[in-house]
């Protein structure tokens, strides 16, 4: 169909440099690893396996993930169909401060989390108010999931409204002439629409997650998610071989989560990306 | 199939939306008798579609505006309980349901037994000629077939009211006529009471029991094709309707002086100085003629040829010519008009926008 | 327009949740930490003034954001375009390929990075063939760009993809028969239409490299960018105010420029979010 | 405004797109004189915007065809390098211009001097009555505005060939109509070559010097409107262009016997089993006729009143009854036929599907 846009020495000049990158920066790195995760006879999956901190870790990861994805998702429908329908006054102010999160990395994020819920935290201030007693959660999975939640919300929500807005206001109505009570359309009309957008906005959460290295690193907390393992192996223990088989398989599920949910080969990518 | 139908009136409905500086209908009352058709008519933005979406319970009058199905006030009913049917201009079929689970959509909502629903499912598919395509997806479907499975879905549930939305504007001219006359026909054989929304003349036309024409929020006309065709209430109507053409001159000694020509008026006709007539009422005659004109342009336009004549009144004539007579630009040709022109009420002549 | 589509209360109780979340979650950790950076007299932010240390790191992030998003937009436009107009053999696995990076959090990439150009590098082992010195800039600002840049570019590609993908190709036919040049359809007719996708996806790239710490960290490089700053007066120091000071400051400049962008006010979120 | 304008010639061109089954067009030869305005008419995927894509530059004919500009033979150059003018589907205005900067364009790629350009985007603004919107934003026209500054985006490099690609589709009945008389006004006095795509009949019949009916990627017939409605070459044009009635008969005694009656062969006609012929060419007479039929469906439409009569023949005879008479369903009325249909070419009956 484009087949005259440009002459044909414009199209090789165009696809050259993508082939170049590629090859030089895209495969090298990712090859090495490879390369030095099935080294010294594949010690360090048998590590992974054997070892039960490795799996520990690896498991604690991806539940943390996948919970943060499932709640965000909810919190981010019910909010982002609701912003999206409903026109209130200051309206766009809070679609502003819901968002405000996106500007601060995940460092940050950890650092609010202590001071929410840390040993000097708000919460625990409170709870020794009303109880008597120092409510501290920071540190534990509790912490951990707090912080990935505040990070991830307004990224799916800017996706769910996103699709939402371009949902058919027609196919509601035609629903309800069908006599379809408002569960009903939920269910038979909004969700399998934007389930696209939430099988991508999932998606990503969830690889954002199962990455998230500055929040878990400032709450220093006691549980070792996969980032920080690899992270501790690495640089502290100086084990080449189980951090490369540890990020491997930290790429593995990441990646197969993205594929499941058609981002991987470019499919269903608008929404997402 | 036979449907039940009501009656509807609406009485002194108004709708401003919120936030409008003035409201997109003004108080309007209409009945609509059982089982009729009626066609509300008129340019973009004139009330049409919200006065069918106040019928459905999708909009709400403004205060004092009242709905009636039958002897039922409705008005403080919502959409998904006063049991009408609608199809919508771009039909809002769902996208991940294939046709069949579209058109059993409302019957599903009402938990009648899985063989009912089959059995009446399929009864609207033949009745649509949809059973080959009970299986495909909705994207695969074309628009034409788009429309019939929007129409048997809001006919499955068996609704008292049908609601159309200009059905048929996302569709080809050639398509646009085949399934006006299909869906002709399967209205009258329903016999539903059904409302139809359309900027299209011919359909209107072509499916109305009743036309009612309406502009900038209000209805300035309500009568059958033929009343609305032949005696336009004014101007804006006269405009709407097909082709107008306004014939102005000084009226003597029982006729019409125009530069033209003469025009001597039919008896019984009053004194009048200015002829409204549709393209279609002017009689060609080859040899002589009441009135001359000079073809500006002649278009073929396969039934007939459509000329248009200058040196008559003020603004060039319109004339649809029958026939496979040829007109050359230039020709000199004379015309009488229809003895019916001198009974066509005056429409005032004040012009109204949208 | 949607007045019907549910009852008051079911609206109400749509509305209730996000401003809970809104109220309890997001405004007490960021007001905690503009309490806090304002706290001791405004010294926090009198010392960012003084202190030339964080002065340069918020200076050499800023410069690190920009430089790697507009590398990234300029390489991802020109690969992007390319991938979309052209069907060749191979397309849709080198679209999956460029996007694996995707699957690898920042610290698996700052890993690589140190794998491709660290001191026992592959960039090394060739230059020590080819020259006899060891390339080695895994650890410098080079190192750091080319992390970010391998982290980013997958992003912005999949968005920019997305885009391209929806340029009606009837535009550029109308301009080439209006006798304009391949080079004049890109500035006149391409461009244009791409811009809220390039401002979107520019903006992403650099928040995300504003924050980006994961990478940072494991490369434990000399340039102390802002989020590694933030950590170490916080974790370290133990010095809130000037953290919170320096956070504050880090998510004010990222979200003028997501503002900017028009990504803030949930405004153009579609593409980026 | 006066264009300069080529005759164009397509030779043996045909076009099949990498990874099809079958070309969408077959060999295709194709003469068009210079200032003439020839119409492609055909139903979607016919291979007519293929046709005008040829003809643009924007695809190239399959080995062996060639393209001709005048002598010239622009086969092998691209639409930028042969000056056409081309208005497409969707108008495709550059969104991030004005109305004025979207018309300039072609100019600027030019280099013309900026006065130059000023003036004569004034003059196409003036042509195009688009004056008062010269600094609009795209996103703020109305359709008919969009079609407006589409064409004079087109026309403001003086382009030797016009090409128009379903330039109306977009726009509503009634919009649709008074463009359609602007143009062929506009495409008129500019004399310049235009190749013009539509699915609707009405347009071509209107709009075009000579039309090219096309089917299945090949071309069906060429010719005049005129030919085209009154002598189809073949089922698929007849039934395409227009409402075709087909009567068959016994030929008996020079006369045509059907279940309707009797009906005696114009002079000098051939013997004949079968005619063809339109709903306007039936001659309806109150009292007699030499043929009866039931009315079954009336549906008036304003200039004429559409009867579908039954008891003719096989199928119901459509007739277009003119006046103001009313016909009851039931009502048996007699009718003859136009002389000229005995004359009227029999198309063969074979229906070749697209």
């Amino acid at each position: 169909m484009n087949d005259l846009t440009l002459p044909r020495h414009w199209r090789a000049a165009l696809l050259a440099p993508a082939l170049t990158v590629f090859l030089a920066f895209w495969l090298l790195p990712m090859s090495r690893l490879a390369a030095i995760s099935v080294s010294a006879g594949g010690a360090g999956y048998r590590a992974l396996i054997t070892n039960p901190r490795y799996l520990e870790s690896l498991l604690s990861t991806v539940i943390l993930s996948a919970l943060v994805t499932a709640v965000a998702l909810a919190l981010a429908l019910v909010a982002g169909l609701a912003l999206v329908r409903h026109a209130f006054p200051g309206r766009r102010t809070l679609i502003a401060m819901l968002t405000l999160p996106l500007a601060f990395p995940g460092v940050v994020v950890g650092f609010m989390v202590i001071m929410l819920a840390g040993r000097q935290g708000l919460i625990g201030a409170i709870s020794r108010e009303l109880t008597g007693h120092n409510t501290v959660f920071a540190y534990s999975m509790a912490g951990l999931f707090l912080g990935y939640l505040y990070f991830s919300i307004p990224r799916v929500i800017l996706t769910l409204m996103a699709a939402a807005e371009k949902l058919d206001p027609a196919l509601e109505e035609a629903a309800r002439s069908l006599g379809a009570s408002p569960w009903r359309i939920q269910r038979d009309v909004v969700l399998p629409a934007l389930r696209p957008a939430l099988l991508a906005a999932g998606a990503m959460c969830f690889a954002t997650a199962m990455g998230a290295f500055g929040t878990a690193f400032t709450l220093a907390t006691e549980i070792d998610v996969l980032p920080m393992a690899i992270y501790s192996e690495f640089t502290l223990n100086a084990n080449l071989v189980v951090a490369a088989s540890l990020s491997l398989v930290l790429g593995a599920v990441t990646w197969l989560v993205l594929a499941l949910a058609g981002l991987g080969g470019g499919g269903n990518v608008a929404a997402a990306a | 199939m036979k449907l039940d139908s009501v009656p509807i009136r609406l009485e002194r409905c108004a709708k401003t939306f919120p936030g409008a500086a003035r409201p997109v209908l003004k108080p309007l009352d209409l009945d609509i008798a059982a089982g009729e058709t009626v066609v509300l008519l008129g340019p973009s933005g004139c009330g049409k579609t919200t006065t069918l979406r106040l019928i459905a319970g999708l909009e709400r009058p403004d205060a004092g505006g009242r709905v009636f199905f039958g002897a039922e006030d409705v008005s403080a009913r919502p959409i998904e309980e006063r049991q009408v049917g609608m199809v919508f201009q771009n039909y809002a079929l769902f996208p991940h349901m294939n046709v069949r689970q579209n058109v059993a959509y409302g019957l599903s909502i009402r938990r009648l037994p899985p063989q009912q629903i089959a059995r009446r499912v399929d009864e609207l598919l033949a009745l649509t000629r949809l059973d080959a395509l009970a299986e495909r997806q909705i994207a695969q479907l074309s628009g034409g077939q788009r429309q019939r499975v929007a129409l048997a879905r809001a006919l499955a549930p068996q609704p008292r009211v049908l609601l159309l939305d200009e059905p048929l504007t996302a569709l080809d001219a050639q398509l646009r006529e085949s399934l006006r006359t299909e869906m002709n026909t399967l209205l009258r054989n329903l016999g539903v009471t059904t409302v139809y929304v359309t900027h299209d003349q011919a359909e209107a036309m072509a499916l109305g029991d009743k036309i009612v024409v309406m502009s900038a929020g209000a209805i300035e006309q309500i009568g059958t094709p033929r009343d609305i065709y032949h005696q336009p209430a004014n101007a804006v109507v006269a405009s709407f309707i097909g082709t107008m053409n306004q014939l102005e001159g000084v009226w003597r000694d029982g006729a019409l002086h125009c530069a033209g020509g003469r025009l001597i008026a039919a008896p019984g006709a009053q004194p009048r100085s200015r002829l409204w007539f549709r393209p279609e009422d002017v009689i060609l005659t080859p040899s002589g003629g009441e009135l001359h004109g000079v073809v500006e342009s002649a278009t073929f336009l396969g039934g007939h040829t459509r000329l248009s004549l200058s040196g008559v009144g003020a603004a060039p004539i319109l004339v649809d010519a029958p026939g496979r007579t040829r007109y050359a630009t230039g020709e000199r040709i004379g015309f009488s008009l229809a003895a019916e022109v001198w009974h066509t009420p005056l429409p005032d002549t004040e012009t109204t926008t949208c």
